[in-house]
């Protein structure tokens, strides 16, 4: 009865959803967006500040913003900020995760010994998965991904060594120094810029031409900077959560 | 010496009693004697202010006739009481604090009384109330403080929404600019004058307003009735005052109904005020705490202040002002009076005294005198005034609010006669045999207050002949008094021959007493009852339920306390329901209100 | 230093640094907190972009006088509490460091997505000091309904992003000029509902209790004052100043604010612990808060937040503080408290007063001030019933006082000896900030014009009227 | 369509909070919300015929028509937002676990019993 009444309810909040979305004439259909209304028509031509006709794939060069993938220019360069703040996000939740499981006792949920193919398999597999990810965010302008997909790569590759390796388990402290020196310095990058040019987290270094490895700017730096610390924080929250209560 | 540092000084010497008790409590309680004494004779001999303008602050004064006076009872019953603050200073639990909100909340009700402005009338107002508030909580009783809080701030936010209505409409705070534009606009008016008026009818304690001053006046500090019940009371009588006087009622109510010649609106609140004085003497009759007793008298006494303001003519504003002194005096007066037994005895109940007139004749003889003049019993001063305002509403032709009057009067007697027969007449119970008689630093303020009701009583022109003055500021007929005759569209009182008609027969009375064989004292425990001895001979003492018969003539009345009670429990039953319905532990809960809410305003608000 | 990013990006700095240095922590915070106040005085008004791009496309921080005032406010009011409750701090120094930070963005934030991202930084930061109290099912409430309520406030800005291509806040306002805004109902009051959630407004904010009444010194009066007030003047920002609200909308909000301050009040009137009472008598504020902004009034409404904030800052630390040493915050077993700890009754008493809006406290300059807007709008019935609520807090404030100063049963005269057996330590850092506090609350209801002169030269800008808000869109410095 | 089908999952999350007693049902159902809101979110930036933000060898041209990359890089920041507040959200429910040795709401009981 109960979720009949939900179903009713929300059956007739989604319609009202629908028809408050749908009947507004402003509101572009699926698919009809014209960019020219919206904002992101400059990022395309990366005009923001200098009024640019066309970018061309290898030609043009010290635009405003040098990454070939739009995405990672909007998130490193011209939403930068929010992206520190995604960061800080991921940081404030893996140190409340550590807050509330950290003070738990730091042994394994199923105490077992890995076996002999996880161990080989992972010493194995570890610097290629490692290695794809630093591939991931050190491409992050010019190929799809970028920071975060890197990282979080990176801390699949950890947790498979934390899986396999016991004494790999007791050094996971330098994570976190690992995750303060990347934020940190992601913030001094930020006040460089500040101080160089008078904008926070601006863009100081010369861009080169599009495509190229070396062309974006501080893009690369920031994603190196986010992948590590996205890796170590995932990495700090799954460990956190591999503990076990203590009888106190 | 100016005003404004009349004021200054108030407020200062309120910080400097704070400092003082500090170091010597009992140095503290007698430099609020001190200072409300130098405030006193500041105020007595600065009379020619009137007129004077200034600011402090952002706060305006203008020293008006009426303000003046008002301003002197005020003072005049906070430094009487002064005096007794020496002997509480001990039994109060925050003594440099008491001293503090005494002569703190003093200094309010003088820049009130000045205000020139409303803010400037409103700010005093409030403080004047907060600062009483927690004075009121070192008596007896904690929910008296709240109590008198709420009832105050349903006043006093009734009349802050006037005032800013008021301002919005005539774009001025000024007390005598602001509500001029009313005079043509009788329904703005009408909502005006009700909404302004409230602070006034729950200060002076209107039905149905009046539940606070029994609980308030009977539980205070001992030191604080006195000036509750004299002082604060008559705030009240001011705002009434600003809203018939300032606020040109008459003028705005020319064209609407009139029941008996009076706008409806007034007389509205004329019936209310007929109604508080018949509920404040019923209930006086029943009460066995004298406090209480003398806090419902207040009430009813409000009743005639309220009409006789009300009415704005000749004779019965100024019997009204005039009453406005003479119940201060003898209020203040009944209630030293009982401090002063209380200190003694540490009671207030008539039933557990008797016999004080043994122990403390002074303080029988001010009680005597003051209760007549509460009841308006001639020669005291509370008998001229009374008679006053009922020969006003007779010339008017008002019946029913004459009725109520004479009811008033004759109710009086009543509850004058049982503390008088239960307290201080009668056995004097044993445990009592010892106890002193009071200080003669207590005798002062109860000497000079109760020989002011009987001088003011026989020579009524002089406090007449001020109120006169008023009369003749604010722009109505003065009173007419030549000699100590008064003389009134129908009557002609002259007080000095019932003084001596009194003094004849007092005097004939004694002779006789004197004459006669003495009656022979029986002692509270010398009585039995075949032959068996009795333990609680107080049960028998004649004050106990002294008038059970009468009393259950309305044992079943209806009350405004359980209204108000019942209103309490829904107020806090609807609060545990809002708790229940919006505040959980579960997520959904909320979720749901959010959805719900979402779908019903998307139902008004979005186009199908 | 003039640029405003500062306020948000040091506290963070030393936020990732305190992981770093462990045992620094306590002073990190502190050196934050006092740089955020140093700070607020020598930034300068204008529009700040980030990374150097231009307003609408770039994101950028807008400091004018209504944020002025705002992180001038509740930098001081961290530092302040922070301070008072110094010994609670070491655990949680990361998180308010972060807090911090995320406090100062949504405060100078001109992006409505960036707002959201830094309306989630605070709210985790939320979630983990209200786990301080180990009442786990309150936080994980808090945590679920604050993130629906941020989800559905990133719906709404995302079906605003899709009619007008932006996100910046001044473009969508001076777009929404010349739009027919009834057609927004579904978008604005599903951010709306993202705002009320974090804003306590009934019926949206279930966790409220919960959390409020079990919070500590800290995290009572951190949440009460810090972060109650950020929100409001976001709330003020984004709804009173941004978007253009039509009227259904606006009479809508008005609803939910006036039964959110009647609720409240007559929820705290039944209540006996001290933290519940203060806690429903936020949510009325916020209540009242909410529903002027609405209205149109910035002035009057940012005096009235102020007053609110600074008092329940007073009042949460000491409701706090009793309750982790007493056992229990219920009046009835605390009668008499303040006879002991007369400094702390009195700042206790003094910010009830203020609260309540009584004349020589600042409360009574914001009340009328508010009044006069409303009357100046024609708004009688919402003052009314404004005053109305000032009744019923009167009320049970005053219940509250007596019964915390004046112990005694009834009928007999107050004394000494009904005092409670429990004992309250204040230690000096908490007497001296309290006590400052009251007396900046008496200074500034005596003498308003200091308060008016000095903190509000500002004034001029709130006063103004302005239904839309706009700025240059610029960028530098 | 994908766009309806986003909403419908908001929904469908919301039916699971209002109805689920079990935390970490809970939990899931706020998921599966915040899935339909980040399909909504990408589906408003897309355009009919455009491709991928990314300048390639291919696409080399920024006069080519491409989908909106801003609400991309807004999903990006949602999702990991949404991986922060999941991952405390876990914690607490563990934490609850612990203290009350129950994971269904109602047995963990109400406002006025701990």
């Amino acid at each position: 009865m109960k979720r009949i009444a939900v179903i009713i309810l929300l059956g007739v909040l989604g319609f009202f959803i629908f028809s408050g979305i749908y009947s507004n004439e402003a509101f572009t259909e699926f698919g009809n967006v014209d960019l020219n209304n919206r904002v992101s028509n400059k990022f395309i031509t990366k005009s923001v500040t200098d009024e640019n006709d066309i970018v061309e794939f290898g030609k043009s060069s010290n635009l405003e913003t040098g990454s070939a993938n739009y995405v990672t220019s909007i998130v490193v360069n011209y939403r930068s900020f929010d992206t520190l703040g995604e960061v800080t996000v991921l940081f404030i939740s893996s140190l409340g995760v550590a807050l509330l499981l950290g003070t738990l006792g730091g042994k394994l949920t199923h105490k077992y010994r890995a076996n002999f193919i996880l161990r080989v398999g992972a010493k194995t597999i570890f610097p290629l998965i490692a290695l794809t990810g630093i591939y991931i965010f050190i491409h992050g302008h010019l190929t799809p991904g970028g920071g975060f997909p890197g990282g979080s790569m990176i801390a699949s590759a950890v947790l498979l060594l934390y899986l396999a390796d016991e004494n790999f388990r007791a050094k996971m402290s330098s994570f976190k120094l690992a995750e303060s020196f990347a934020g940190s310095l992601y913030v001094l990058i930020g006040i460089f810029g500040l101080l160089t040019s008078g904008y926070f987290l601006n863009n100081f270094m010369n861009t080169g031409v599009i495509g190229d490895l070396f062309s974006a700017g501080i893009i690369p730096i920031v994603y190196v900077l986010v992948g590590l610390k996205v890796g170590s924080e995932l990495t700090g929250i799954i460990t956190d959560f591999l503990k076990v209560e203590v009888d106190e | 010496m100016d005003f404004n540092a009349l004021i200054l000084f108030m407020v200062f010497s309120a910080v400097l009693s704070y400092l003082v008790s500090k170091s010597n409590i009992k140095l503290g309680a007698y430099s609020t004697i001190l200072f409300s004494l130098i405030s006193l004779i500041i105020l007595f001999l600065g009379r020619n202010n009137i007129g004077n303008e200034f600011s402090l602050l952002y706060m305006n004064f203008r020293v008006t006739a009426i303000g003046w006076y008002f301003s002197l009872i005020m003072i005049l019953i906070y430094s009487m009481t002064a005096f007794f603050n020496p002997y509480w200073m001990e039994k109060i639990l925050y003594p440099s604090s008491y001293n503090f909100l005494y002569l703190f909340s003093l200094a309010a009700t003088v820049g009130l009384f000045f205000a020139a402005d409303l803010i400037t009338l409103f700010i005093f107002w409030e403080v004047v109330v907060w600062s009483s508030t927690f004075i009121v909580p070192l008596g007896k009783s904690r929910k008296a403080a709240v109590v008198y809080f709420t009832i105050s701030s349903i006043g006093s936010m009734a009349t802050l929404f006037a005032i800013m209505f008021v301002y919005s409409k005539s774009g001025t705070f000024d007390i005598n600019e602001a509500f001029k534009f009313l005079a043509s606009e009788p329904l703005t008016a009408t909502f005006v004058f009700f909404t302004f008026i409230t602070a006034g009818l729950t200060k002076i304690g209107i039905f149905p307003f009046h539940i606070w001053l029994p609980l308030a006046h009977g539980n205070a500090p001992h030191t604080f009735s006195p000036v509750l019940s004299g002082g604060l009371v008559k705030m009240g009588a001011f705002i009434a005052y600003l809203s018939v006087g300032i606020l040109p009622a008459y003028k705005a109510f020319s064209t609407s109904m009139t029941i008996m010649g009076i706008p409806f609106q007034i007389y509205l609140l004329m019936v209310l005020g007929a109604i508080s004085i018949v509920v404040g003497t019923l209930m006086a009759i029943k009460q066995d705490d004298v406090k209480k007793l003398i806090a419902y008298s207040s009430v009813a006494n409000g009743g005639y202040i309220l009409i006789g303001i009300l009415m704005m003519d000749q004779v019965t504003f100024a019997g009204s002002l005039m009453h406005i002194f003479n119940h201060a005096i003898a209020s203040a007066a009944a209630f030293l009076t009982i401090a002063a037994i209380a200190h003694r005895t540490k009671t207030t109940k008539i039933s557990e005294l008797g016999g004080m007139i043994h122990k403390m004749p002074v303080s029988y003889v001010v009680y005597l005198i003051s209760i007549i003049s509460l009841a308006g019993i001639p020669p005291m001063g509370g008998f001229v005034s009374k008679w006053l305002i009922v020969q006003g509403l007779a010339s008017k032709g008002l019946i029913f609010i004459a009725f109520a009057a004479f009811f008033g009067s004759i109710g009086s007697f009543l509850y004058v006669f049982r503390p008088l027969a239960g307290l201080f007449l009668g056995q004097l119970a044993p445990k009592y045999e010892n106890i002193k008689p009071s200080t003669l630093v207590m005798k002062i303020p109860m000497v000079i207050l109760a020989s002011m009701s009987v001088f003011f009583g026989i020579f009524p022109k002089y406090l007449l002949e001020t109120i006169g003055e008023i009369q003749t500021s604010i722009g109505i007929d003065p009173i007419m008094i030549n000699g100590d005759t008064i003389t009134t569209i129908n009557g002609v009182l002259n007080t000095n021959k019932v003084a001596a008609i009194f003094g004849f027969g007092f005097v004939i009375s004694l002779m006789i007493f004197l004459v006669l064989p003495k009656s022979r004292k029986v002692g509270l425990m010398d009585t039995y009852t075949s032959a068996e001895f009795i333990y609680t001979p107080e049960l028998y003492h004649y004050a106990n339920s002294f008038y059970a018969p009468f009393e259950r003539l309305y044992k079943n009345h209806p009350s405004v306390e359980k209204f108000l009670g019942k209103f309490a429990v829904k107020t806090e039953e609807l609060g545990i329901l809002v708790n229940s319905l919006f505040f959980s532990h579960k997520p959904s809960v909320t979720v749901l209100w959010v959805m719900a809410i979402a779908t019903l305003i998307f139902l008004g608000g979005v186009d199908i | 230093m003039t640029n405003p990013v500062l306020l948000i990006v040091v506290p963070l700095l030393l936020a990732f640094l305190s992981v770093a240095l462990k045992n620094n922590k306590k002073q990190l915070l502190f050196i934050a907190a006092v740089f955020n106040v140093v700070g607020v005085f020598i930034i300068e008004n204008g529009s700040y972009v980030i990374g150097g791009f231009r307003a609408p496309y770039g994101i950028n921080l807008n400091l004018d006088a209504y944020s002025h005032l705002a992180v001038l406010v509740i930098n001081i009011l961290f530092l302040l509490i922070i301070t008072m409750s110094n010994e609670k701090t070491k655990e949680f120094s990361t998180v308010l460091l972060v807090a911090l930070a995320g406090l100062n963005g949504m405060l100078l934030t001109g992006d409505l997505f960036n707002l959201f991202v830094f309306l989630e930084i605070v709210s985790i930061t939320g979630y983990i000091l209200s786990t301080e109290s180990k009442k786990y099912k309150y936080s994980f409430n808090y945590l679920i309904l604050g993130t629906i309520g941020s989800g559905l406030y990133l719906f709404g800005l995302i079906i605003l992003y899709a009619i007008f291509g932006s996100l910046n806040m001044a473009d969508i306002s001076f777009k929404m000029l010349s739009y027919d805004t009834g057609k927004l109902v579904v978008p604005i009051f599903l951010m709306f509902i993202g705002l009320a959630v974090e804003a306590k407004l009934i019926p949206f904010n279930g966790w409220v209790r919960g959390v409020y009444g079990n919070a500590n010194s800290l995290i009572g009066s951190l949440f009460a004052s810090v972060y109650a007030g950020t929100i409001l003047f976001v709330f003020g920002r984004v709804f009173g100043q941004v978007l253009v609200l039509s009227e259904y909308l606006v009479a809508v909000f008005v609803a939910i604010g006036v039964i959110t301050l009647i609720a409240g009040e007559v929820a705290a009137f039944s209540k006996n612990k001290i933290r519940e009472i203060l806690l429903f008598s936020s949510i009325a504020q916020s209540g009242l808060v909410a529903l002027l902004f609405v209205t149109g009034l910035i002035f009057p409404t940012v005096l009235q937040l102020l007053n609110n904030i600074i008092t329940k800052a007073v009042m949460f630390t000491i409701a706090g503080k009793i309750s982790d040493d007493a056992d229990t915050d219920e009046a009835d077993k605390l009668k008499g408290i303040f006879a002991n700890n007369k400094i702390i009754g009195v700042s206790f008493t003094v910010s009830a007063l203020s609260l309540i809006g009584l004349p020589l406290f600042y409360g009574f300059y914001s009340k009328i001030n508010l009044l006069l807007g409303l009357f100046s709008k024609i708004n009688y019935f919402v003052a009314a019933f404004i005053l109305l609520a000032t009744i019923i807090e009167g009320a049970y404030f005053i219940r509250l006082l007596v019964k915390l100063w004046t112990p005694g049963e009834e009928g007999k005269e107050s004394n000494i000896k009904f005092v409670t057996d429990r004992k309250v330590e204040f230690d000096f850092n908490k007497k001296v900030i309290a006590f400052m506090l009251s007396l900046i609350i008496l200074l500034a209801g005596i003498s308003p014009s200091l308060v008016k002169t000095n903190l509000f030269a500002m004034n001029k800008l709130l006063n103004e009227e302005n239904p839309s808000y706009m700025f240059e869109l610029k960028g530098g410095m | 369509m994908i766009q309806y089908v986003s909403i419908v999952l908001m929904l469908i999350g919301i039916y699971g909070l209002l109805i689920d007693r079990n935390i970490i049902k809970i939990i899931v159902a706020l998921n599966i919300f915040e899935v339909g809101l980040n399909i909504f979110i990408v589906s408003v930036g897309f355009v009919s015929g455009g491709v991928a933000p990314i300048l390639t060898s291919v696409n080399s041209n920024s006069a080519l028509i491409y989908v909106d990359p801003l609400p991309q890089a807004l999903v990006l920041t949602s999702i990991v937002i949404g991986l922060g507040t999941t991952a405390l959200a876990l914690a607490i429910a563990r934490k609850m676990y612990n203290a009350y040795n129950s994971l269904d709401l109602d047995e963990i009981g109400g406002m006025d019993n701990d």
